[in-house]
């Protein structure tokens, strides 16, 4: 299927984020354009919905190659591309980004009172960068939506944000930017190694082993900050607690996941056998993540802190996802399996997308009403806001990795594949079963459970139409991937399985 | 050999009076020093057969130049002996580097460089006939551009230095000749014709 | 069939579905009418699949529902298989289920939450459904889990008590711990079997049996072993073996049907069930058996015990049910897996009567349960009071009632597999089992003597009001009475020693213990006398007796004998200490261990020495840097000659 | 040594350079005396280009020279001008009171 | 001694401006104190009058007249039309500040012209007499500038350590100059090539003239240690100046640097490259750690142009074409971004109030969200965040020192620079923090003339354009490098 679907995904709210940005900076009242942001930007982000339908539907899940390729020359002196593509590990992403957008926007509709246009301005611009990093197909392309990804990110942290806004969105920034130079650096060496940006033809360049060790770790410091992984993902929880809901949710449900994407996309079919080599490292890491972190979550007194913590663990699945392949063929001399961990670790990534969302948004309910975040400042929710208990806790268990929500399908299939590389592997990422319902489950407790603790709990009101639709809509799609991941998991299976095949095939 | 006199006798003056320069307590004595050195350098110079650029320093330099720092020394009015306390203090560690300097140029001119070595202890060639003709002969021609550079140089330090320095005080008392020379008799002398007195 | 399968399943699913969201707007009677006919139909057809395969000639059904997922080759589906097995689940489950319902309408009468209790228990009825009717591993878990969601709602229901809200999250936890290894288990069987599908795995199994696996060390472990041990952990967690079992007891902060639902006839026994259905694995793991027979006994024993200082009328029937867990279990040790299938039946049934009598009683005391307040509630509550009675003397194993039939065969089992091949673990079963039957009458009838007999000992205003239940109250226990009574009577033969379970239950033939069993069985009468020359039916009446001896005659002896045992009374107080165990090693440990990694390894190495240490130590250097800049001409113009000098030194000394 | 040749030209050169240089910051209290040890600089800068023209038989060398003296006295005017500017403002032309920016 | 007329067509733009200057010079006597806006226009007709002849001479061919002391070539000519458009990008910033300070003397642009007129000289010289010539006309035209304020006790001062500094500098340069024409026997590039290349190379006489001239070099870059006056002159002197400062004057230095290194002396690559390995790394350590320190942003400014010189560098020490063009790319997209910068200062600036200070800026997003806007263009273009124009000078330049050699020093340098421009983010977003996350303390509107708000729109939206194509101006790039 030809034609420039891609580039209007991408461009469409970009333009009408940029748009939105002249109507200028008053507040609510004081600014009367400022009230069409929300409408305005509801519509372009329901448009870019909209537009994922025809591509979803023309999209052949049975072909592994890219579709909807466009590519047109933009800087020949670098000889870069506009060169955009989709594949079973993208599409599902774009998706998850183009759902999420305008529930941000809802849940952001009368929450946000500064300057409002602005505001959606900025999710609407993120959005399309967003969309571009998961359909870039040259490396500059990619790197520079990456890069300006964290523009409207930060302003949105740091305008929107909590009282310490400023060090955690400048930390964000930092951290994020860190990590992605270096895999700039990496980009350029395989520039200059293959004559191209393409990442299609850096999957087939042939590296040294030494090269690709420092390709590999160059990629891992930018993907392992985004995902985050395990030591570097402190910055998260700041981020996290500062930005303003919207904020939270696309970077849980999006940003997180780039990190992921990085690896399928570059990481693994780049350097192959520095990925094996360094496939136990990483498997280690991911497993610290999950366990480590597990146990971290458990102390918060902070929700959002909480929720951040159990994304880096849920995180974790993604990465141990990633790299079973190689103890899988050392195991066993075959690839039977590795599908399964990576395909896995997709599935949790649009999971998590749903459910740390959900969970976000959940408190960003609470937050509205009390002004706080803090754990010991609730209880006994359930008494005066019923149908937000009856969601928080639908989600709280999705979190927790019940079957027949999303949560678990990928926690599920990663475990699989755990066994078949390790047995100690699964164990230890099994123990998120026990870890994620405790932390989860115990901030449940305290928040939605137990007699009303204050008279602000007192005087709590239910869900309102907006935030009924967003958790509603959510909790749908949590459920709807939970009891029928079928459709997810065959539109990325052929991509899933070529890549295992393609890293299989040492590049040496 | 009376060159090799004369070069050793003048360079001791020269770096005498150069020393004196940094040194001197009153920067008065300081430009006195730098007009001696630039005296001896014109007569370096001149030993060198380097006649036009010895008479234009002295010339230019030691005529203007440093007529000029002097000017401005007077005029400034600075506390001398303020002005060099403390200046002992901090010789070691100049002279330190600056020996170290030295050192390394030397290694160079005398050791290290092929072509330098080359020549260094040579005799000079024989001059030409006339050192002011033969530069005259090539600065109007080969060297037009960067002589027209140099009447901008000065053009600018003209500007420059008007537009720094030029200020109309209010009620400063200036003698404005086209006013005087405009002045009609008229309004300066008024005839009276008096009644005679009488007596 | 296909569709009678589905609606048994979505009927519920449904009912939950309408009672849930429309609560509001179908009222309470809507609510309960609504899932009282899902559950109905529900009810009704599960007997109409039994009646099929057993009188019909139904086939077993097998089949693929929806395809859930595949991916690398791995078909993930869901399914059904209904055979005899799944049958008498579905039956049990749907009409223990249906008489709850129908129950709760009386005993929730007054509570707020009337519509989302019916949803709830609604949903069990679905997720139980699913867990029981799966034909793979992957919906087995679904229900598995879905069941201990809905334990944990309700456990919680009256979420305005701390201990309720306490006691389902500690239920939600330990159940994890269990669903840890069973998820570990089924990915074992997907790492052996390549496959989730129940049949393909059990054809897998002898080929699995041969391969190793290394765990620790270079010891090679069967892979078999591994992956019944795992699958056993989770019933362990559902099923509250020792030492997972600490849950159930705090369950009972739940409304009373639901312990009588969940926590007694159904979710609990799931892990029987599990066993059961995995029995063509579990029958390659000798190692695993053991394992099994050994939980097995501990509990059935133990916890047992425990139900004699229990003041809680809830309480004890709770440890009852732990205690009759424990001989389930002991009878899959044996891979006596019928029996354990047979007695999980019955005590599904007795125990649920004897469940919601405890909530008929409460009803009755106004929501007091303390049995010490009780005493001579047989002239208030004559329905009560016998439906009572029929359900402890089949607890105890009176001869005749349903309960003896399936214990009695099941000690027969333990005796004879213990004769067969003598082992510690078969000698722990067989001497847990026989001397658990006397503990067994002793608990049960303390409590019922305390109830029904002796001095009123409930305040006046109680008394005043002390009446029978309404009818919707007494009529389950009636339906539950019947066949706690009887229904051993009819159905041990083909249950037991017929081929009932043909084709479901696979026994290797030479630890077939019930085969040998079955040798000898001439009818239900015939195995009536026989047991009167056993010793389980004298420990029983010896077990009554002595209830009645200390709690009727001489009730100050227990009192005496509790200052004597001092040290015992205690130990069984603090239930073995695994209560302190769990609170405070585990769970304050963790803690304790979140909050150390997260001060020292998050906040203080990660974020304060890597990140924010870089950072601060950059912002000093930039700091320091900045008085190079000191604003003097004269350093200005050194540092340049510095430069200078360092490059011509550089040329220099090159 | 007794034999003048290029190399003593320039050693004096390089002596009178890095006079100047120490000049520079031995000197902490006088801006004028930096202005004159600037003036000696370009002086032996001005050496080397005579001395190296004597001995390439090149006038370019004293080319420059007349070139560097020109615009040294332009140098020097605005140099003084500055000066003047500075000493109107602060009553003062101490070097080490020229650090109101620093870091 | 034959006498041919030397072909006058090549620098019709440098006689063109040199005949505006006079033009303006003295038709300024004319214009009354408070109608400097027809000096003002006069001097803007000038630039445009050079800029028609530059366009006029096109980019085609490579010309040589004055006896070789003269060069006509594309790169001249486009570091010459960079050099005019950033300053009339100067002038149309300057005039209104200076309005409103009282400073608006004819001399300013008048010297402003000069300093244009020495950087034409500078990027046409093809000796280094001429290269003395147009550096010395920048120079005393800019120490000038910076003591223009006669009442500025700092505007002196920084005049006074400019002027020191610089002389010290040039008369390092000039000592390098003597060394090298001793040893190579000429000043003119070509003949210094052609010289070297009859060597081996390897004569210390001229590694030592090396080391002066590159010293004269980073001293006009400003790259550590020969940094120091930056600072200083740039907070020092008036925003107008320092904008001028902070532009042109690097087009400039890059041509000296070309010129010099590269022109003259490119088969001393080995050697020039280990110098400015040091100078490179330690401009861009530096300058990013104590930018960090900083609170007035036109000190800021100051220590981040250091880092930037430090990427300047590192493109010209690649020793490739490549690394030419990006450095190249790099200077003009710099100058770009630093005009618009130092702009933003004097938007915000007004009558007896300098906006230099970063709290300056808190809540601009408040006050004008499109000029916190344009500022973020700058903050993230200096920054090298894409797809601002910034970040693909750094990208250019990683890439061409990557490029240069195989081995661990080139890719230590990318390392340096990329972990460096991560630190640099960090000052340049906190100037987005006071913008758009503080509130603002006054609620005074921006009032400045249209043509300024039009022009730093202009520039700030070139930033971005530039960096979503930069194809445009990279092929240009590269056409007049090779």
């Amino acid at each position: 299927m030809d034609g420039y679907w891609l580039s209007a995904l991408i461009w469409l709210p970009v333009i009408g984020g940029l748009a939105l940005l002249f109507l200028g900076s008053g507040d609510r009242g004081d600014n009367p354009y400022s009230r069409l942001g929300a409408p305005l930007a509801l519509a372009i982000s329901m448009a870019t919905l909209v537009l994922c339908i025809p591509v979803v539907n023309a999209f052949d899940s049975a072909n592994a190659a890219m579709q909807f390729v466009e590519r047109q020359p933009w800087i020949g002196a670098f000889n870069v591309w506009y060169y955009l593509g989709v594949d079973g590990l993208s599409l599902p992403l774009i998706v998850l980004t183009a759902f999420v957008t305008p529930l941000v926007i809802i849940a952001g509709w009368s929450a946000i009172s500064r300057s409002p246009a602005q505001y959606f301005g900025a999710f609407l611009i993120l959005e399309g960068l967003m969309i571009g990093v998961f359909c870039a197909l040259d490396a500059m392309l990619f790197y520079v939506f990456w890069e300006a990804m964290l523009v409207p990110m930060f302003i949105i942290i740091g305008v929107w944000g909590g009282t310490r806004r400023v060090y955690a969105t400048i930390k964000f920034f930092l951290y994020t930017f860190l990590g992605s130079v270096f895999m700039l650096v990496s980009l350029i060496y395989l520039y200059l190694e293959s004559g191209s940006y393409s990442l299609l033809d850096f999957h087939a360049l042939p590296i040294g082993a030494t090269a690709q060790t420092l390709i590999f770790l160059a990629f891992l410091f930018a993907f392992a900050v985004k995902v985050p992984m395990w030591p570097v993902h402190t910055w998260l929880p700041d981020a996290h607690v500062e930005a303003p809901t919207g904020g939270s949710v696309i970077l849980a449900a999006i940003m997180l996941k780039m990190g992921g994407y990085g690896f399928v996309r570059l990481s693994l079919p780049i350097a192959p056998d520095a990925s094996q080599s360094l496939a136990g490292m990483m498997i280690a890491l991911s497993l610290i993540a999950v366990v480590y972190i597990g146990f971290v979550a458990l102390v918060q007194k902070d929700m959002k802190k909480l929720i951040a913590y159990s994304s880096i663990a849920h995180m974790g699945f993604v990465t141990l996802g990633f790299f079973l392949l190689w103890p899988i063929l050392a195991h066993s001399g075959s690839t039977n399996g590795a599908a399964l961990g990576i395909g896995g670790g997709m599935v949790q990534m649009v999971s998590h997308g749903l459910v740390s969302g959900a969970m976000f948004f959940c408190v960003g309910v609470m937050y509205d009403r009390m002004h706080s975040r803090e754990i010991a400042d609730y209880g006994g929710v359930a008494n005066t806001m019923p149908h937000f208990a009856a969601f928080m806790v639908l989600f709280a268990m999705a979190n927790a990795g019940l079957p027949g929500t999303s949560g678990f399908v990928g926690e599920f299939m990663v475990i699989l594949s755990a066994f078949k590389a390790n047995f100690w592997y699964a164990f230890l990422a099994a123990t998120t079963l026990i870890l994620g319902a405790a932390y989860t489950l115990w901030m449940v407790k305290r928040v939605i459970f137990g007699d009303v603790a204050n008279e602000q709990v007192g005087e709590l009101t239910d869900l309102n139409g907006r935030e009924y639709f967003v958790l509603g809509v959510l909790a749908v799609a949590v459920l709807l991937v939970g009891v029928w991941p079928d459709p997810l998991v065959d539109m990325m299976a052929a991509s899933v399985e070529q890549l295992v095949t393609q890293v299989s095939q040492s590049k040496l | 050999m009376f060159q090799a006199i004369l070069f050793y006798g003048f360079s001791a003056v020269l770096l005498a009076a150069a020393l004196g320069v940094i040194f001197a307590r009153n920067p008065v004595h300081s430009v006195m020093c730098l007009v001696l050195a630039f005296f001896n350098s014109a007569a370096l110079w001149l030993l060198i057969e380097a006649e036009f650029l010895a008479i234009v320093l002295v010339l230019v330099y030691v005529g203007a130049v440093m007529v000029l720092f002097l000017f401005v020394v007077m005029m400034l009015d600075i506390n001398v002996e303020e002005a060099r306390r403390g200046i002992h203090r901090y010789a070691p560690l100049g002279l330190g580097v600056a020996a170290l300097m030295v050192f390394e140029l030397l290694q160079i001119i005398w050791y290290r460089s092929a072509s330098l070595q080359a020549t260094a202890a040579t005799e000079l060639p024989a001059a030409p006939v006339s050192n002011t003709k033969a530069l005259a002969g090539v600065l109007y021609t080969e060297h037009v551009y960067a002589f027209e550079l140099a009447a901008v140089v000065l053009l600018l330090a003209i500007v420059a230095a008007i537009a720094l320095t030029m200020r109309r005080r209010p009620g400063l008392k200036v003698q404005d000749i086209a006013r005087q020379v405009a002045v009609n008799p008229k309004d300066r002398v008024r005839v009276v014709s008096m009644e005679a007195e009488k007596s | 069939m296909h569709a009678i399968h589905l609606t048994i399943v979505l009927a519920p699913l449904l009912a939950s579905v309408i009672a849930g969201l429309a609560g509001r707007y179908i009222g309470r009677a809507g609510a309960h009418w609504v899932t009282i006919l899902g559950v109905g139909v529900s009810a009704v057809c599960s007997v109409l699949v039994l009646k099929h395969l057993m009188f019909d000639g139904g086939t077993v059904e097998n089949y693929t529902l929806y395809q859930w997922a595949v991916l690398d080759g791995l078909s993930m589906e869901v399914g059904f298989l209904i055979d005899r097995l799944s049958a008498m689940m579905m039956v049990v489950v749907t009409f223990v289920s249906l008489m709850v319902h129908i129950y709760t309408i009386g005993y929730m009468h007054d509570d707020d939450g009337y519509q989302r209790f019916f949803s709830y228990i609604s949903l069990f009825t679905f997720a139980m459904l699913m867990l029981v009717m799966s034909n793979n591993f992957l919906q087995l878990f679904f229900g598995w889990e879905a069941v201990g969601l809905v334990s944990y709602l309700l456990i919680g229901f009256w979420f305005k008590k701390p201990s309720a809200i306490f006691a389902n999250l500690k239920a939600f936890l330990v159940n994890r711990v269990g669903d840890f290894g069973f998820i570990l288990g089924i990915a074992g069987v997907v790492y052996f079997a390549n496959t989730l599908d129940y049949q393909t795995a059990f054809g897998a199994a002898e080929a699995m049996s041969g391969e190793t696996m290394v765990l620790f060390g270079d010891t090679a472990w069967n892979a078999m072993t591994v992956i019944c041990i795992l699958l056993f952990i989770g019933a362990m967690g559902k099923s509250a073996q020792v030492p997972l079992h600490v849950w159930l007891p705090d369950s009972m902060e739940g409304p009373t049907p639901i312990s009588a639902l969940i926590h007694a006839a159904t979710m609990v026994t799931a892990g029987i069930f599990m066993v059961a259905r995995m029995s063509p694995l579990y029958e390659y793991s000798e190692a695993a058996l053991a394992f099994i027979l050994t939980v097995g006994a501990i509990t059935a024993f133990f916890m047992g015990l425990l139900g004699l200082i229990q003041h809680d009328i809830k309480r004890v029937v709770a440890y009852s049910t732990l205690s009759q867990l424990g001989y389930m279990t002991v009878a899959l040790g044996v891979s006596a897996y019928a029996a354990g299938m047979f007695h999980l039946m019955t005590h599904a049934f007795f125990k649920a009567l004897l469940f919601l009598a405890a909530g008929s009683v409460i009803i009755a005391m106004h929501h007091e349960q303390d049995m010490r307040k009780m005493g001579g509630l047989r002239k208030y509550m004559p329905i009560t009071y016998w439906t009572s009675l029929i359900g402890s003397l089949a607890l105890i194993g009176f001869p005749g009632f349903a309960g003896f039939f399936s214990k009695d065969a099941l000690i027969e089992a333990v005796a004879h597999a213990h004769h067969d091949h003598s082992t510690t673990a078969t000698w722990l079963a067989y001497w847990s089992v026989l001397l658990g039957v006397f503990v067994t009458a002793l608990y049960s009838f303390r409590m019922f003597f305390l109830v029904f007999h002796g001095k009123e000992r409930m305040d006046e205003h109680t008394r005043s009001h002390l009446h029978e239940s309404p009818a919707v109250v007494w009529v389950p226990l009636a339906l539950l009475a019947i066949p706690s009574a009887v229904i051993g009577w009819f159905t041990i033969g083909p249950v037991l020693f017929g081929d009932y379970f043909a084709g479901a239950i696979v026994v290797r033939p030479d630890h077939d213990a019930l085969a040998a069993l079955g040798a000898d069985f001439h009818g239900p009468a015939g195995f009536v006398t026989h047991a009167l020359k056993t010793a389980p039916l004298y420990l029983a009446l010896a077990g009554v007796a002595t209830a009645w001896f200390l709690w009727l005659q001489r009730p100050d002896i227990p009192a005496r004998l509790a200052v004597r045992l001092a040290a015992l009374k205690h130990l069984l107080e603090q239930k073995y200490y695994a209560d302190a165990l769990y609170l405070n090693v585990f769970a304050a440990g963790g803690r304790r261990l979140g909050r150390g990694l997260w001060s020292v390894g998050d906040r203080g190495l990660i974020d304060g020495l890597l990140v924010n240490g870089t950072a601060r130590a950059i912002g000093f250097i930039g700091n320091r840097a900045r008085h190079i800049q000191s604003g003097y001409l004269y350093h200005y113009a050194f540092a340049m000659v510095l430069g200078l000098t360092a490059m011509l030194a550089w040329v220099v000394w090159r | 040594m007794m034999s003048i040749g290029l190399g003593h030209y320039l050693t004096l050169a390089a002596v009178l350079f890095a006079i100047s240089i120490a000049g520079i910051f031995i000197n902490r209290k006088n801006v004028i005396v930096l202005l004159m040890c600037i003036e000696l600089m370009l002086l032996s800068v001005n050496y080397n280009f005579v001395a190296f023209s004597r001995y390439l038989d090149d006038l370019t060398g004293q080319v420059f020279v007349f070139f560097i003296l020109t615009v040294a006295a332009a140098e020097a005017a605005i140099g003084l001008a500055i000066l003047v500017v500075l000493f109107r403002n602060r009553r003062s032309i101490n070097v080490q009171e020229l650090d109101a920016m620093k870091g | 001694m034959e006498f041919v007329i030397p072909q006058f067509q090549p620098a019709y733009p440098e006689i063109a401006l040199l005949s505006a200057i006079c033009v303006v010079l003295v038709a300024d006597l004319f214009v009354p104190t408070n109608r400097r806006i027809v000096t003002w226009s006069l001097a803007l007709l000038s630039l445009a009058v050079t800029a028609g002849f530059l366009l006029d001479g096109g980019f085609a061919s490579t010309v040589t007249t004055f006896s070789g002391s003269y060069i006509a070539d594309p790169l001249g000519s486009l570091l010459k039309l960079f050099a005019v458009l950033s300053m009339a990008l100067v002038l149309i910033y300057a005039r209104d500040y200076l309005r409103e300070h009282a400073l608006e003397r004819g001399e300013f642009y008048v010297l402003a012209l000069f300093s244009l007129l020495g950087i034409m000289v500078m990027v046409s010289a093809a000796s280094l007499l001429t290269m003395y010539m147009g550096l010395e006309v920048l120079s005393l035209s800019l120490y000038a500038m910076v003591a223009f304020d006669r009442d500025s006790s700092v505007s002196a001062e920084a005049a006074m350590k400019y002027f020191v500094l610089g002389a010290i500098a040039s008369g390092i340069l000039l000592y390098g100059v003597s060394l090298v024409y001793g040893t190579l026997g000429s000043v003119q590039f070509a003949d210094l090539a052609q010289a070297l290349s009859r060597t081996d190379g390897n004569d210390l006489g001229f590694w030592f003239g090396l080391s002066f001239l590159v010293a004269g070099i980073a001293f006009k870059f400003g790259a550590v240690p020969f940094h120091m006056w930056i600072p200083d002159v740039y907070h020092g002197a008036r925003t107008p100046v320092t904008l001028l400062i902070g532009t042109a004057p690097k087009i400039a230095s890059f041509a000296l640097a070309i010129r010099v290194l590269v022109d003259g002396l490119g088969d001393l690559h080995a050697a020039w490259q280990s110098m400015l390995i040091v100078l490179a790394v330690g401009s861009i350590a530096l300058g990013n750690l104590v930018a960090l320190a900083q609170t007035n942003l036109k000190r800021m400014l100051a220590y981040s142009t250091i880092s930037h010189v430090g990427f300047i560098l590192m493109g010209i020490l690649a020793g490739t074409t490549a690394g030419y063009r990006a450095a190249l790319f790099y200077t003009l997209t710099y100058v770009l971004m630093s005009a618009g910068a130092f702009a933003m200062i004097l938007l915000l600036s007004r009558r007896g109030f300098e906006a230099d200070n970063i709290d300056d800026f808190r809540g601009l997003n408040r006050r004008s969200p499109w000029f916190a806007a344009m500022m973020a263009c700058f903050m993230f273009g200096l920054a090298g965040i894409p797809p601002w124009v910034g970040f693909w000078g750094k990208l250019n330049v990683i890439s061409a020192v990557l490029n240069a050699g195989d081995g661990s020093l080139y890719l230590a340098l990318a390392i340096i620079m990329v972990v460096f421009s991560v630190i640099g983010a960090f000052y340049y977003l906190r100037v987005l923090k006071v913008i758009y996350f503080d509130a603002p303390e006054s609620s005074e509107q921006i009032s400045k003339p249209i043509d300024f708000r039009w022009v730093l729109s202009a520039n700030a939206l070139a930033v971005l354009g530039l960096g979503c194509f930069p194809g445009l101006l990279l092929k240009l790039c590269s056409d007049v490098i090779a």
